[in-house]
């Protein structure tokens, strides 16, 4: 027995104590009917149940656009000052998390981008356990087991467990003492995991499909509409812009959410474009998302979150590949 | 070398110090960092590249073409071929510029001691190829035989002249030119030859043993002096390419510039042969 | 460019693009400082051309000799000449028809006697003359304009990106139009830069930017299909602002 | 001797027009003007378009009045159908067509008509002389812009009004912003309109119009099932082409309005002479000026705009301010199940009444369209007063004559974008 489990009913009071660690965010609906991150002003707002965010947590550490750099005679570049507060973000599911974890191995392992830093530094996360629906398939891409969380909420019918994963989980779990009750540890259970060994495999002796028909398949139908990439939480390819001010003197540069299937992704001057094709980009994505290159070479980024299955307007899937070989594989 | 390795990092002040047109598009800009004790300490490998900041206009990876010397002067050849280069090219003498960088791994010369070199420039290739030889020049008893084979389109596009017509006059050295087309003479009394660069391979005498080759150009001299090189013995791990890919951030965090698993801006730009023979779409 | 001379002209137009540029009220005096506005019918009382022009931002099709006539003095007296707005690029809403007789058009309008009028199918301007650099828009969105505007002040054109609407759209974290309600909406085949608008409100993107680079028409065509439109319907929408699609492009 | 004087083209106007004095010696013998923007055809384009892609296209007639022709577009194609929309959807239209007066007469007094009267070149000029009139010219644009985008989604050719209802409706805190820009700017709207008030009035005349404007109720309105033909008469908006014929001039690209029953006048000044109940500080305003804008001819139009900014101000602010407190849920829009039928509406667009008519198949396809436009409604007597004024100045310098015509012009706010796009031909008789 421990003393870890926080009841429903007392959401409103755990927002209140988290509070004094940051605006909390979490997941909502948008007036649109849209499951999204956002600020929770009130207990109501928050819908823990919710299944998927359109655009993963990554906008909260790297925005779709932001201004990295100003320029003036003056001063020359400079980065912006960064406003963001510190940000409670409350809910995430384990593949949310692990996709963060990626995140971090690009964007600090090497302390490669200060912005960053700072914002991660700036985010509290708290982790909730969730149900899997068809589009799901965490387990399988090894991102099922909750991990890089300050905190962990597992989900019963009548509460949550809460188990701290940091130094600021620990403060929380402090603060939140007068709300915890006494209750059972929950038996430990593991996800079905049909697929993960067929991709594991295939990642990790390099598998590229040469021969698959679907490449093909895949390049005729896709609209480089972005979706499937802007909605991952591990796609972080970026665009630079710069533009200057209408005074003549200063400027600001932008960096921008790219995807690799857009035109201009491996186009070099003068028209050269080196991945010309669909069917080229559709490698590349491939490539970064199950064989990884630069920092993240040999990793699986894909955590199974099912975003880019649900928002792909003609329904493309990149674990038709995988499917395809494990049928093969079947006598 | 790598303090500067943040993507967001801010490029450091520079100014355009001098500059001289080469050819019809491509002029040399001779840039130095505002900051001199920066300047001064800044370390170069040749092959390297740095990240060329216009005001408004953005960045463009630029290679460094030749060696800063105790000023800190970096040479930078740059083609104007679009947006960036556009701007760079309308830059008067004066100008404030910025500069990340270097990066990228540069030509392994550590490596190459004792060993014969050929170097091979397609256009613009040149501008690594001349940091590298001014370093093999500026350490000339490290290195055995150094051969530098130059392919311009035409006499006017080729770029350096009058330090080739030095450069031809060396002992120490070979130097073989070639356009691909001549309607006029090369100017300063240099001695061209007609045709492609991996004919000019076939009619010269060198040695294979012992020997590395690098090579830089356009995408399409790659694939064939590749197969040339091969056919006169180069294993796959003496060939050296210089790559060009899409960059944004010259780091390892943008995504465009990857060759196979490998990142162009860090794991390159220069490869060995060996290194991208299985990956499709490297070359 | 010291005080670019700028010229804003229109030709078959609604006049949006120019409206565009005075409704940037707050930009407007700094624009006067920064700016020799040398013909501007809509704003100023200059009425011929006069001088050379640096550039000429020229809204509209050419739908009549004389559209043909004011294009080709402001080509030849402008050092750049700018396709302001989705007509001037595309052909926009005028050439929605093209692909029928122009005579009926003229007729159900003005009569029989219309017909005397002189005019032609709406043309873009890429099929009459040199164009350097197009803001596409129906109307432009007033953030290009002055983008562009602050480019020529250093010589050059701005580089916007090529995705289309739904990148932006999706950014924004809008419900999908298209795949949550099956509308028909031409997010995924049209060039970005409005930010989503029309979905961000709730309404189908109608096209009114043009394609996209290398968009995948076909395969757009074949979702809606699949969806159950006509497509008769879905050609009428496409053709809306760009009577010149490749239905069989796929990049 | 005859000769031309040629005011080609017209400048700081909605469009391509042109002016035409023919003289004789110095006798003025005839004007014309013609309106040469080219022709876009777009009655023509209608035909054969779904119902719901009418507003979507015919808002591109003109920037200018593009929230204008969407709305009543709308309302044609929802009676055409039977539809009723909500109160909501009914209040944001209004505050959209509000929105577009404020702009349409804030651009026409400040950049279009106030550099006349500083003797300006145009609006660089204008910048350099008056610039903080000008830029409270711009502020009130601003506003009469914010409401149309605020509401409309976007500003020029709005996107959120569609038949039956409206996509998303404005954040509550997008109405706050609304209502604050609106209270400040409310007295400058009253210092244009004293701003306006202080300039010379015209000398001479050209004689009293005939007015007309959208009736409801017993006076002039923005919507309205009537066309008010003068203090008494007024003909339901389904018969407009009984009052209004149309004939296409040789001369001009554009059809003109031939009424039946002699020329009539429409815009601003049609409104208040009719009787348009304003707001409180509007009427304040009107009464001040009273009988610089009763009866006059169409030069006071300049001062009736000024007062009906004070009035669109006001009205904006209490239709925002009933929003705010209403709290609306979102709506869906109401269905619409298409059935053939003709639908008519007009409504009172900035410079005048506006009407569409429209005849659609089962299928809700348009079969006929058919579009009267303010401007074409004005040309006839746009022409005859130009002779007017022109016989009037006779012996003047070209000069003098080329820019006091284009001031009358200019008075009329003509939109010679919409007025090019006209309608179906029916031989008039
Ligand atoms: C390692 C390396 C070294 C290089 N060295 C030189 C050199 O010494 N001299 C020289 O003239 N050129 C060199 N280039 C090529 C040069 O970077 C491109 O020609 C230049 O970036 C083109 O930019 P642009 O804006 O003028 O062209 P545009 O075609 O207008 O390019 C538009 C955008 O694409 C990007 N872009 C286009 N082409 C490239 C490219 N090849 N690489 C990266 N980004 C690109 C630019 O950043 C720009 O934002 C090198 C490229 C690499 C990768
Ligand atoms: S979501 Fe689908 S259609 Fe869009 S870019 Fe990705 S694969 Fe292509
Ligand atoms: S609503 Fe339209 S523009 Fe937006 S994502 Fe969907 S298809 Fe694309
Ligand atoms: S969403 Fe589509 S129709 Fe709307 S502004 Fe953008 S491109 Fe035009």
């Amino acid at each position: 027995m421990a003393m870890d489990f926080l009841p429903t009913g007392s959401i409103p009071s755990f927002l209140e104590t988290l509070a004094p660690f940051g605006e909390v965010h979490g997941p909502t609906m948008t007036d649109d009917g849209v499951s999204a991150f956002g600020r929770i002003a009130s207990p109501t707002g928050l819908r823990l149940d919710y299944q998927r965010t359109l655009l993963p947590p990554k906008k909260y550490l790297l925005p779709p656009v932001e201004t990295v750099l100003t320029y003036s005679p003056g001063e020359r570049y400079r980065h912006p000052p960064l406003t963001d507060e510190n940000i409670v973000l409350f809910g995430l599911h384990p593949c949310d998390l692990k996709g963060i974890a990626y995140l971090d191995t690009v964007f600090t392992a090497r302390g490669s981008d200060p912005r960053y830093r700072v914002r991660r530094q700036r985010l509290t996360l708290i982790g909730i356990s969730c149900e899997p629906d068809e589009n799901c398939f965490c387990g399988d891409v090894d991102a099922a087991d909750p991990a890089n969380f300050d905190l962990f909420l597992e989900r019963t019918a009548a509460g949550f467990h809460i188990t701290s994963g940091s130094p600021r989980g620990e403060e929380i779990i402090a603060a939140l003492a007068p709300l915890l009750v006494e209750r059972a540890p929950l038996p430990v259970s593991r996800r079905e995991c049909a697929f993960a060994s067929v991709i594991m495999a295939a990642a990790g002796r390099g598998e590229t499909f040469p021969d698959s028909h679907l490449w093909e398949d895949f390049a005729a139908r896709c609209l480089s509409c972005g979706a499937c990439s802007l909605c991952c939480p591990t796609c972080y390819c970026f665009d630079i812009r710069e533009y200057g001010g209408l005074d003549g003197a200063t400027a600001e540069r932008l960096r921008e959410w790219d995807n690799c299937l857009f035109t201009g992704h491996g186009e070099v001057a003068g028209g050269f474009n080196f991945r010309k094709n669909r069917r080229d980009r559709f490698h590349y994505r491939y490539q970064h998302k199950y064989l990884g290159f630069g920092p993240t070479r040999g990793a699986v980024a894909c955590v199974g979150c099912g975003r880019c299955r649900e928002v792909c307007p003609v329904r493309i899937d990149l674990l038709e590949l995988f499917k395809e070989e494990g049928d093969e594989q079947k006598p | 070398m790598n303090k500067n390795r943040d993507m967001t990092s801010v490029p450091l002040p520079a100014s355009i110090i001098d500059r001289h047109k080469l050819s019809d598009d491509t002029s040399l800009f001779r840039v130095r960092l505002d900051d001199p004790e920066t300047a001064r300490s800044l370390a170069v490998i040749p092959g390297q590249f740095v990240q060329f900041s216009v005001p408004a206009g953005g960045e463009a990876p630029i290679s460094i073409a030749g060696l800063p010397g105790s000023d800190g002067v970096l040479d930078l050849c740059v083609r104007r071929v679009g947006h960036v280069t556009d701007m760079i090219h309308a830059l008067p003498v004066g100008s404030k510029v910025g500069i990340r960088g270097p990066y990228g791994n540069g030509f392994p010369v550590d490596d190459w001691r004792k060993r014969n070199i050929l170097l091979l420039a397609g256009g613009l290739g040149i501008a690594p190829l001349r940091a590298l030889l001014h370093f093999l020049l500026a350490h000339r008893a490290e290195f055995g035989e150094i051969t530098l084979m130059y392919g311009a389109r035409e006499p006017a596009a080729i770029l350096f002249k009058e330090e080739l017509a030095e450069l031809s006059g060396r002992r120490d050295m070979h130097l073989f030119l070639t356009v691909d087309f001549a309607s006029e003479e090369p100017p300063g009394g240099l001695t061209c030859n007609t045709g492609l660069l991996p004919g000019l391979l076939e009619g010269v005498n060198f040695t294979t043993k012992n020997t590395v080759a690098a090579i830089c150009g356009p995408p399409a001299l790659y694939r064939c002096m590749i197969e040339e090189l091969q056919g006169f013995g180069f294993p796959p791990d003496a060939i050296y390419l210089s790559l060009e890919r899409r960059m944004k951030c010259g780091v390892g965090l943008c995504c465009h510039c990857a060759v196979g698993n490998l990142f162009c801006c860090t794991d390159g730009p220069v490869f060995r042969y060996a290194d991208l023979r299985g990956i499709r779409g490297a070359l | 460019m010291n005080r670019p001379i700028i010229a804003m002209a229109g030709l078959t137009a609604c006049s949006g693009c120019q409206l565009t540029l005075l409704n940037c009220e707050e930009e407007l005096p700094e624009l006067a400082e920064r700016y020799i506005l040398a013909y501007f019918p809509m704003g100023l009382t200059e009425r011929v051309i006069t001088g050379p022009i640096d550039v000429a931002f020229v809204e509209g099709a050419v739908s009549t000799p004389d559209d043909l006539e004011i294009l080709i003095k402001l080509r030849s007296r402008s050092r750049y000449l700018v396709a302001f707005g989705t007509c001037a690029l595309w052909g926009g809403v005028a050439a929605m028809n093209n692909h029928e007789a122009r005579n009926t058009l003229l007729e159900t309008v003005y009569g029989k006697g219309g017909v005397e009028l002189k005019s032609f199918n709406p043309q873009p301007f890429r099929h009459f003359i040199k164009v350097d650099f197009a803001i596409t828009g129906c109307p432009p969105e007033k953030a290009e304009l002055l983008t562009t505007l602050a480019a020529l002040l250093r010589g050059t054109f701005p580089v916007f990106p090529r995705y289309p609407v739904c990148t932006e759209c999706r950014n924004r974290e809008n419900r999908c139009l298209l795949i949550e309600d099956n509308e028909l909406c031409l997010g995924p085949l049209i060039q970005a830069g409005c930010n989503a608008r029309c979905p961000a409100v709730g309404i189908k993107c109608e096209g009114c930017r043009g394609p996209v680079a290398e968009a995948n028409v076909a395969a757009e065509l074949e979702l809606l299909l699949g969806k159950g439109f006509m497509r008769e319907e879905i050609e009428r929408r496409m053709r809306r602002f760009y009577p010149e699609w490749d239905y069989e492009q796929r990049s | 001797m005859s000769s031309v004087l040629e005011i080609n083209p017209l400048t700081r106007v909605e469009g391509h027009g042109r002016i035409s004095v023919h003289l004789s010696g110095k006798r003025v013998e005839r004007v014309t003007l013609a309106l040469t923007e080219s022709p876009r055809l777009f009655e023509a384009l209608l035909v054969g378009k779904g119902f719901e892609e009418v507003p979507e296209i015919i808002c591109r007639i003109c920037s200018l009045c593009s929230t204008v022709h969407r709305v009543v577009s709308l309302l044609a194609i929802e009676k055409a159908f039977g539809i009723e929309v909500s109160e909501q959807v009914h209040l944001y239209r209004e505050l959209i067509l509000h929105g577009g007066h404020i702009q349409s007469h804030a651009l026409h007094l400040f950049c279009l008509v106030l550099p006349d009267r500083y003797g300006a070149a145009g609006l660089p000029d204008l910048a350099a002389m008056a610039p903080k009139a000008l830029q409270m010219g711009l502020r009130l644009k601003g506003a009469g812009n914010l409401i149309q985008e605020t509401v409309g989604g976007r500003l020029i050719h709005p996107v959120t009004l569609i038949p039956g209802g409206m996509g998303k409706p404005v954040s509550r805190e997008g109405l706050l912003k609304l209502k604050e820009t609106l209270e400040s700017l409310l007295p400058e709207a009253w210092q244009t309109y004293e701003l306006f008030r202080s300039f010379p009035q015209p000398s001479g005349s050209l004689g009293s119009p005939r007015f007309m404007a959208v009736r409801s109720g017993s006076s002039p309105h923005l919507f309205g099932k009537a066309l008010m033909l003068g203090p008494t008469r007024s003909v339901p908006v389904e018969k407009y082409r009984q009052t209004l014929g149309e004939r296409v001039v040789e001369y001009s690209n554009a059809k003109t309005s031939c009424a039946v029953e002699g020329p009539f006048t429409v815009g601003a000044l049609a409104r208040l002479n009719l009787g348009l109940l304003l707001s409180p500080k509007a009427a304040e305003a009107f009464q001040e000026c009273r009988n610089l804008i009763m009866k006059r001819d169409i030069r006071a139009n300049n001062l009736a705009q000024a007062v009906e900014v004070i009035h669109a101000m006001e009205r904006s602010l209490e239709i925002v301010e009933t929003l705010l407190g209403a709290d609306f849920a979102r709506e869906r829009p109401a269905r619409v199940t298409p059935r053939s039928g003709e639908g008519s509406a007009a409504i009172e667009a900035p410079r005048g009444s506006l009407i569409h008519s429209y005849r659609f198949d089962g299928r809700g396809l348009c079969t006929a369209a058919d579009i009267v436009t303010p401007t074409a409604i004005n040309q006839s007597t746009m022409e005859r007063d130009l002779l007017l004024l022109a016989q009037q100045l006779e012996g003047a310098s070209d000069r003098e004559m080329t820019s006091a015509l284009e001031q009358l012009v200019r008075a009329y706010d003509p939109c010679i974008s919409c007025a090019v796009h006209l309608v179906r031909h029916q031989p008039v008789g």
